[in-house]
Parts: structure tokens; C-alpha cells; sequence
């Protein structure tokens, strides 16, 4: 039985918890660092406790903190989200030690998946095929620099460089001659260290024009194992997704039983609880080949929550608390696609962006949904990810969820801070992207000097109309309330009389 | 009513007049709805609704799905902004240095790599041009809008 | 072929069918009363035209202006949304005269199904079962009471009187016993009169402890008719629905097929083609009787489009097009429940309210659906319909979209103007609504005294805080943009000149 | 700071403290956040967010789930509204009066009729009482506020 959940996470994910935990009818606790004071999650739990320190080390990657909230206000769970503590398998050990549900898979499998040279060697031993490459045991950098020159012969080019530890596109870097690799390893390794704690550093074949496609499994502890489909993640910039579609355009239903095989045998080969997603490449001639699994919720799992009608964090829920999961039989309907909203400039090599969300109005309607933990009058800043929000919609088919994917992306207004939405609105209108023929290399390929945005003079004209009218009417918006004391002195006693007329 | 505006690198005049609700530029026409909604009647007939918001000096608009970053200069004042001066897009900490005093650097050219929210960023040169001035040292900590390098061409 | 649609409607509905005209590419047309410049519906058209006219009659009603509009802007299809013009044979027959497309069913269908005592009359003929009851045709008021009362003798008590050309509960009266008979019949009768310039009134007897269930159905120009499942909105004050939830918590596969075959067979009678909804009492016993038929989309289609996936807006263009329907096989997935969000009193007989909406901050998260046409800062005028909004939500199962609706009621704030919302929050804890025994007798049974919020003497104290602190720190709410001319005089000439520094 | 309020006919004083960014009401804590939202922290550890908006003299107040509506009245001030006065909701058309002056009613018969938003709505007596006025005949316009009838006890 699970009663109380902390939720070990901020922003948009901590909001997704929360609420499931509230729909639920478990009793929630957010922590949040000083400069998330007021942040919308924070106001989504039963009670939110502040965390003592500055850093991100000292706060939300602060184990003993995290763990010593949770003991004075008696959480029974612990979800980590993803990203910080939520493939940190010391972390979950810590919390079952503590006599916490961990809301997650075991420390073992984390351990396993998690660095990525042994679940490479783990899936190959499982019969599951793997991208072409090697694993570089050195952690020295100059061994290091040197073993992966010898191996990039063997292996080929282009290369991808990977951190062991890393995700999120983090210590990873594309190879294209041997001219870049020594500095490529250097910035990768440096990375991987800020980011991981961890230099070491692996070699794989590019696989170019090949599909980032993953495999959702939800497993639970009554010895079901399920997987609940593919979601195609090819378009990313700087190894980062921005936009996620289910099902895969190029799916067949044989093909998506053999990787959702696949994706179980892996699962159960690391006795996986939970929810998590195997990530394999798809190469046009239809071979798979396993990249990694993701031993937590992702960040978009909407969309095949769209797609198959599943609860992915309710359920994440159910089996933590040991009981079976509520999923019937897959029923894959009508198409999802989910676009990431970054606060970064497009235009300029995708560099973060920060500011105030002084309008900040996002579209509605049937067959949309967005999950974000940001609202307008919010302030932008660099302290962590500059994901503002996640936009997904659903609609019977491929072609529909595009169309609607348009229109809200045109009605979605975010002034103050720099997105973005043009550009991903610009994607829809791709030849590629509307029909199917998406691969990992499809920004670079569609934009190689740069994405810059297509707007005509007349709309520009109009905006500077626009700009003159608001400034000759003094539209000036007032972006927080006027907080100041209006009338007589505070008193230092407080009281609350009633009186009956 | 005049003002000067500055996008896109362009220095624009705009004046705008007005009839009873009704503001006037050339033939399109625009209302003031309420909650920083604009209405925009187009010469063919087609109404829009623009969205502005205005920060520092610079009026955000959002038209038809484009957004537009319009900053309000004084009238008459000349352009002197130095584009040519690298500036820190966001606070953070300087990994490398890869370029000195006077070298000549071509446009495209990796002068500093930066850290910020957890990543690299390569700050390369807009243009050819010889540097004059590098402003800081691997380890610091640079705020936004700092200047790193400044460039002569 | 279909390019440009007019939407001959307002509000939300307005909203809902340009959204989808946007989504299919289509230009639209938004016509708008003047106290309706600047409702968010004018702003998702292509182009908005003023309609002239002061009152309802002169502008939403007035056919000839409207088809003026349609002409000269070149509409070559009308959607009449629900109310207003949607179920007005004469208007469908003046749109297809002036050769435009009539987004609904033939101007005969309409005639048959709207006037409720001859779509009796058919339905019987049809084979589908009437509840118990009498027409009445006298016009006259004297021989209409009368005849009523004759007939009531023979229907027996409690009874309803309806409009023959009613709806919306207008014109609408239950009478439990003979001595207030004649003043229900004169009440009914005015407004009917007043609502539908018909003062015809039938009698039906009450079923008491019966459901509404009504079943969608969709027809298309080739031939094909089908029906996508059930709607239970059993759940209503005034004769207006306020919870509305699909599936139908009783029904079972078998009920369903002969429920959605009579439904069939009773839109086949008059040759239907698009979106209609054929309405039944469904009594504890298993038995069904027709009620009526719906010639248009309804208020509560999202339930169904939440439940089978399928967009019935869209489809109403495509059939109106021409094309044949795009639905696969009825697949119904998961519960969706639907609660119409009006600006009404609830704890004083559901008067209606107006006001500012000084604070309208909706709740968001997966699996919720916002169809509104208002928002922050919109004024609540005596003008139109009292619905603000209606908040979906699907989950799947009926317990946690019960779970979902609760947590989305808690968390939307609507301040300035009064509104049901704590009414519907508390209807989703009553015990009959919890296990389904809902009847249409739900809001008199539970609250026979009518309802008065159960806020707890701690959460009011708390609310004088709030009040109380709100008011020290001057937290005026600034309600519009303050719109001055700030500085200099405005040029009566205007330009635009671009100079290259 | 004390104020005075009234809220289902009950009049209140409320006086709160301030200590620093805190707000003190008993063992209640409240913070404003920005936007009208205010965390309001209870005794148990709680925290929940009001959300608060002024109209006219009334504060709306969100709280968990509720709405409350409590009008800022005069410190010092005695209540002297009448309740018995039936004041119309909202703009709309008398239908039908059904008391005359000098009537004894009783709570909850129904007073007169009268028509808003196409829809009817019956006026019915709060308490016991006579009719002491009656300012409106069937067919009169009325608006919002109006005293459609006056009682005495």
C-alpha cells in the first residue's frame, strides 16, 4: 500500500505526478529548490518542503536531503520523473533501504541498462542486436583518446561518440573524418565529466538515414511483461528529440511484434518492474538494432498514451504499490504526435534562451494536450532544462494530427522569451515530415546552413503596425500584480471576530 | 503617431494614425481588443489577431503564427549598435578560449566555447574580421549579454 | 467540393466547428452580433462579419442577412452548429436553394424529427417504441388545456408537458398531481411561444427512475449509416443536462446493438445524412423509448468523440462534402464524462448569473478536454446561454475519469462571476453518481430542499485570510489593459519607411 | 491590518499580521505569489493556493475547491442591507405579480414570475412576512439589483 508519493523531480514531469497522485487519491510531496519557489508544481502537492542549498547538486541530486524530507514527512514512494535522480541506481537502493517504494525498476536493473557499454554487452548476450561499435574500457583520457582512434578504424565513419553514462544527448558527438575525433573525444569526455561524473566515453557507427524508433514496456511485479508499442523519434536537433509520433509511419504489424519482442526480451532480461522503453535504430531496409534502454518514464510517453489509452504514470502507480497492472489487450488507435517546446533560439544553432513568459497562451481544443509546468508571468531562467512544455495531439489519422498539430502550433503565443514554435511549425510543413520519411538526420539534411524563419515582408509590415499601435496606446503589459501595501500600518496581532447582525 | 523601430537589423520608421477605434497604416486597419489582442483587418477582408507584449525596449508580437522581436529606439538616433561584439547569449562558464588578440579570424570560425544549462556552445564569428579585444579567461563565469570578443574588420 | 464554410452560430460550438474547418484546410466565416465583437469565436474565422441588428431575431436568427453574408463572401457550405438556426427546416431549405452546401440532414428530416409529436407519430409507424403518451393538436389555448387535461386522465400522473417544437428544456413543465395542471400548461405554452413562436404542447408520462441514454449516429451520402454507441445524461436540473458520460455505466453489448439498430432505423426512416442523435428513456427494466431525435451536432458529442476516437465535426464536412465517412469499426475505449460548465446559481434554483470573469484559469493535464469560447477577462452578459464552458475529461475506466473530473473541477478557478462549479465537484462524491444509479430524477431526489455548498467553517476562515490579505497588499486585479494614448498626437497620415543603417 | 467583511450575512473582522514576505492569521500562514495566487500555509503543514480577484467591493476567493464571495464592508459600518428585499438576478421582463400589497406570505411561495435569457424564473419569499411594496407590473423591464417586491416581518 502506498499512501504518501514524493515526487524526487520539478517542472513539467513534477506536475505530471502530481497530478496523477492527486487523481489517485494519494497524498503528494514536492520539493523544490529556492528558485522554483512558486513554480507551478509546487503548488500541485499536499504539501511542498523547500530544499536547502543552491546547486543542483545540493538540491534536487541532494540524496540525503531528498531522503531525510522524506522520512520527517512520511513518504511511503518515491517517483524520481526523469533526468536528476532517476537512473541513479545508488539513489534507488538508498530508498528501499530507507523502507521506501521505489517507483521504479530495481537498483539492479538500472545499474545494468544504465551504463550503456554494459547494456550493450547485455542486450548482445540476450540475442538482441546491437549497432555496430566498441566499447572503450580506458577512462584515462590520453589511453582513452588513443584506444578509440584505434577503434574508430575498426568501426568506421561517421562515428558517433557516447558518453556511458550519458543521455539526453549529453557527451555525445558525430564524427564525421578523423580530423575532429581528438577534439571530439576531448569535449564529449568533458561533457560526460560535468554532466555524469563519468568520462568514459564509446564508439558506435553512424547509422545514417536510419529511424529512431522505441519500444514502450511496462512490466509488472505478477510476472507480466507487456510492451505497448513504438514511437518513432527520429527529428532531433543536437541529439535531442523534438518531435515524437505513434505509431511509426513505416510500422507493419510484423514488424512492431518483432520489436516489441525484442523490447520484452530485454526488459526481462534485466527482471524489469515498471515502465521503460527500449530504443532501437530502424535502418531503411528494416533491420533494428537495440541503442538503449530507458529505465524511467520519458518525456514522451504522452504520446503513446494517446495512441493506446494507457495511464503510464497511473500505472507506474499500481505496480509500485504491487498491485497488477490494469492494462488489457494493445488497441493502438488514430495517430499521436508530441513537439517539445524549448526556450532556445532556432536560428541560432539552437543556443537556450531565457526571459520572462510574458504572454504565455497555449492552443485548446479537442484532440490536444499539453503537459507543461510553466505559465505565463514566469520567468525563464538558466538554471535548469529549457523545456517549457510539451504540445501533443491525437487525431484519427497521420495526416489529421498533423493538420491539428499546424493550427495549434499558429494558435500557441509565447511573447518575452525566445521559442521554438516556428520552427517546429515550419517542420510540419516538411515534404519529409509529412510523408513519413523521417531519420535521425533530417535537421541537418533539411537545414544544413541553419534554420532560419520563412516570414513574408507583409507579415512583418503588419507586426510592425502592430508594434506602433500597442506603443502609441501605451499597451503596456503588466506582467505581475502590484504588490504594495495600500493603506494603514500592519498590525503586529492577528485576529478573526464574527459578529451577528 | 511616429515611432522608430529597430528589426531584423533594420531601422524602420512607422506612423500610424487613427480614426475613432480604428488605427490606420496604408490599408490595413487595426483594433485594440482587450488583454493585449490586437485585431488586424487585411486589405482582402481577412481578420487577424496579433498578440504583443512588451520587454525592456522591445515589443514581442505574435501574427499569424510568426513571431517578431521589434525593439523601440528613440526617434532620429543613429544605429550604433556593434554587431560585430560576440556577446554571451545566456549566463554561464567559459570552457576554452581559441582565439588571441589580433589573430584574423574568418567568419564561421570557433572563437570560445561556452557551458550553459548543461551543454557546450560554440560561439564562432559573424564575419572575417581581427580580433581586438577577448574579454575573458576559461573558469569565468560570464553573464548574459556580456561581451566576450570584440572584432575589427 | 467545399472551401469556405460559414458558421452560422457563437460560443463554444462556434469555436469547436472553426477550429475543425482550420484543421481541414478550409477557409471559414464567423458572423457576429455586435455584442459579440471580440468573443473568441470571431477570432478563429478566416474573416468575421458584423451582423446588423440589436436583438437574437435580428442577427443570429435572421436567415436573409445571413445568406446575404454567405453570398457575398462567397460561403459555400453553412454550419448551423446546435441551437439557433441548426434545426430550422426552412433555413436548411433556403441554403440548399441559394446553392449552398447544408452542413445536417434534409430540410424533410429536420421537419419530421423536429416537430416532436409528428417524429412520435413516425417513430411508431418506424417500429421503434414512444413512451406512453398523447398528442395534442389544438393550438388554441382554451381547447388546448382542455384537451390536456382530458388527456392526462388517460396518460396518468406524474406527466411532462412538452413543446412540440421544444428543446433545452424550454417549454418544458413536470406536473405531479391535477391541481396545478392548468398553470403548467399556460407556463409551458408562453414560453413555448417565446422560445419557438409554437405554443403546441403534448403529454408524456414521467417514467420516473429512468436514464436518458441517447445514441450518435452518422450517416453519409453513400449509403452508409451507422451509430457510434451510447451517451447517459441522465443527470440534469431544469431539464438541462449537466453530466453527460459515455459509456452508459448499465449498459451491456447486447443492450447496445438494439439500441444503436433502433437508432439506425429511426434516422433510415427519414433518409438521414450527417451527425444526429436519437434520444431514449431507458427504464430500470431494460426497456427503451424513443424521446426524440436530434437533426444536428449536440452539446455533448465530445463524450463520444472521446470514447471512439472519432472527430464528428470533421466528419459532418466530409459528408457534407460528399465524401464518404472516414469511421472504421465502432471501437469504444476507456470513459468519458462531460460536465457543462454554466454561470447560474446553484444554490438559488440555478438562476443565471452574469459578470465579469475577472479570474477564468482552466485545469490542465492529460486527459482532459476544454470546449469554451470565453475567456480571463470576457464579460458574462444576459444575452445568450449561461453554458461558459465544458470540461471533459477521459480516463480508462469510469472510476478514475470520476477520480480525473473531480481533481480538474478542484483546480478551476472562475472568480467574478458565480458559476456551478463546486455543484458539479459535489455531484462526482454523490453516492448514486459514484456507482451509476444515476436517473433523471437525481437533482430533486438528492437535494430536494435545493443545494447549498458544504465549504467547512476552516476553509471560509481561511478565505478571510485570503481576503483580508488580498486586500491589504492592494491586490486590485487589473482587469483589462489600461488603453491611453500615452504620448504625443496622433498623425492623421500614416507610413511606414524602412532606412539600412 | 483590520478589515471588515461581510459573507453569508455574517459580519467579520479580520485582522492580520505581517512579518517580513509572511501574512499571520492565527496559525495560518499566508505568501502572495504573483498572478492572484496566494500560498496559504496551514497548521498541519499544508500548503494550498488561494486565488483572489476584487469586483466592486467583493473578493472572490478560490480555496480548495470552493468559491467564496466576501464583500468589503466599512470597518464600523452596521449592516443595514435588507434581505427582505427580492432584488431581480439579472436583466429580464416581469411576467407575472402574483401579491399585492398588504398580502401575508409564507418562505418559499412564489412572489411573482418573471422571464431572463428565454428562460422563466420564479421569485419566492426568503421568510414569513407581509407585503409591504410591490414596484414592478407584468410586463416591466427590469434590471439587475432592482427590489422587485419589499417585505416586513
Amino acid at each position: 500500500m502506498i499512501k504518501t508519493v514524493l515526487v524526487a523531480n520539478r517542472g513539467e514531469i513534477a506536475c505530471r505526478i502530481l497530478r496523477a497522485c492527486s487523481e489517485a487519491g494519494l497524498e503528494s510531496i514536492a520539493i523544490f529548490a529556492d528558485n522554483d519557489a512558486g513554480s507551478m508544481f509546487t503548488e500541485l502537492a499536499t504539501i511542498a518542503v523547500p530544499l536547502v542549498g543552491d546547486s543542483i547538486a545540493e538540491t534536487y541530486l541532494n540524496q540525503a536531503q531528498i531522503l531525510s524530507i522524506a522520512a520527517e514527512y512520511g513518504a511511503d514512494a518515491i517517483h524520481p520523473g526523469f533526468g536528476f535522480l532517476s537512473e541513479r541506481a545508488d539513489f534507488a537502493q538508498a530508498v528501499i533501504d530507507a523502507g521506501i517504494s521505489w517507483i521504479g525498476p530495481s537498483p539492479k536493473a538500472i545499474e545494468m541498462m544504465g551504463d550503456k557499454m554494459t547494456a550493450r554487452m547485455t542486450m548482445k548476450a540476450a540475442g538482441v542486436p546491437v549497432i555496430p561499435g566498441e566499447e572503450i574500457e580506458s577512462e584515462d583520457e590520453a589511453t582513452m583518446i588513443s584506444d578509440i582512434i584505434d577503434a574508430s578504424e575498426r568501426v568506421g565513419y561517421p562515428l558517433l561518440l557516447k558518453a556511458s553514462s550519458g543521455g539526453g544527448g549529453k557527451g555525445m558527438r558525430k564524427v564525421e573524418d578523423p580530423t575532429n575525433l581528438e577534439e571530439a573525444i576531448k569535449g564529449a569526455r568533458r561533457e560526460a565529466i560535468a554532466a555524469f561524473g563519468d568520462g568514459r566515453v564509446y564508439v558506435e557507427r553512424l547509422l545514417t538515414g536510419s529511424k529512431h524508433v522505441e519500444i514502450q514496456v511496462l512490466a509488472d511485479k505478477h510476472g507480466k511483461t507487456i510492451h505497448l508499442g513504438e514511437r518513432e523519434c527520429s527529428v532531433q536537433r543536437r541529439h535531442q528529440k523534438v518531435f515524437e509520433e505513434s505509431p511509426c509511419p513505416v510500422m507493419t504489424e510484423g514488424l512492431r511484434s518483432r520489436m516489441g519482442e525484442a523490447a520484452v526480451m530485454a526488459a526481462q532480461a534485466v527482471d524489469y518492474v515498471g515502465a521503460g522503453t527500449v530504443e532501437f535504430l530502424l535502418a531503411s531496409n528494416g533491420e533494428f538494432f537495440f541503442l538503449e534502454m530507458n529505465t524511467r518514464i520519458q518525456v514522451e510517453h504522452p504520446v503513446t498514451e494517446m495512441v493506446t489509452g494507457v495511464d503510464l504514470v497511473r500505472e507506474q502507480l499500481r505496480i509500485a504499490a504491487g498491485e497488477p497492472m490494469s492494462c488489457g489487450e494493445l488497441m493502438i488507435r488514430g495517430h499521436a504526435i508530441e513537439v517539445r517546446l524549448y526556450a532556445e533560439d532556432a536560428s541560432n544553432n539552437f543556443l537556450p534562451a531565457i526571459g520572462p513568459l510574458a504572454m504565455f497562451r497555449a492552443p485548446t481544443g479537442p484532440g490536444i494536450r499539453l503537459d507543461t509546468g510553466v505559465r505565463e508571468g514566469d520567468l525563464v531562467t538558466p538554471n535548469y532544462d529549457p523545456m517549457l512544455a510539451k504540445l501533443i495531439v491525437w487525431a484519427p489519422s497521420r495526416p489529421e494530427a498533423l493538420q491539428r498539430m499546424r493550427r495549434a502550433l499558429d494558435e500557441f503565443v509565447v511573447l518575452g522569451t525566445t521559442t521554438n514554435i516556428r520552427f517546429l511549425r515550419e517542420l510540419c510543413d516538411n515534404r519529409d515530415v509529412i510523408s513519413g520519411r523521417t531519420d535521425t538526420m533530417l535537421i541537418d539534411r533539411v537545414w544544413p546552413d541553419g534554420w532560419q524563419p520563412n516570414h513574408s515582408q507583409s507579415s512583418l509590415d503588419a507586426a510592425l503596425m502592430v508594434a506602433a499601435v500597442s506603443e502609441s496606446a501605451g499597451l503596456h503589459r503588466v506582467q505581475t500584480q502590484d504588490v504594495s501595501v495600500s493603506e494603514g500600518p500592519v498590525s503586529p496581532f492577528s485576529t478573526l471576530n464574527r459578529r451577528y447582525p | 503617431m511616429q515611432h522608430e523601430f529597430k528589426v531584423d537589423g533594420e531601422m524602420v520608421e512607422v506612423t500610424v494614425a487613427k480614426d475613432g477605434q480604428e488605427w490606420i497604416l496604408g490599408n490595413h486597419v487595426a483594433i485594440i481588443s482587450d488583454n493585449g489582442r490586437i485585431m488586424v483587418k487585411q486589405p482582402d477582408g481577412r481578420t487577424s489577431f496579433a498578440h504583443s507584449a512588451k520587454v525592456g525596449d522591445t515589443w514581442w508580437v505574435h501574427f499569424e503564427g510568426h513571431i517578431f522581436c521589434i525593439e523601440k529606439t528613440e526617434a532620429g538616433s543613429i544605429d550604433n549598435d556593434s554587431d560585430a561584439g560576440m556577446t554571451a547569449p545566456m549566463p554561464g562558464k567559459i570552457l576554452e578560449v581559441k582565439v588571441a588578440n589580433g589573430d584574423s579570424v574568418e567568419a564561421g570560425q570557433l572563437l570560445l566555447i561556452m557551458e550553459a544549462m548543461k551543454m557546450e556552445h560554440r560561439i564562432v564569428a559573424p564575419d572575417d574580421g581581427v580580433i581586438s579585444t577577448v574579454n575573458f579567461s576559461p573558469g569565468d563565469q560570464v553573464q548574459q549579454g556580456d561581451v566576450l570578443v570584440e572584432m575589427t574588420e
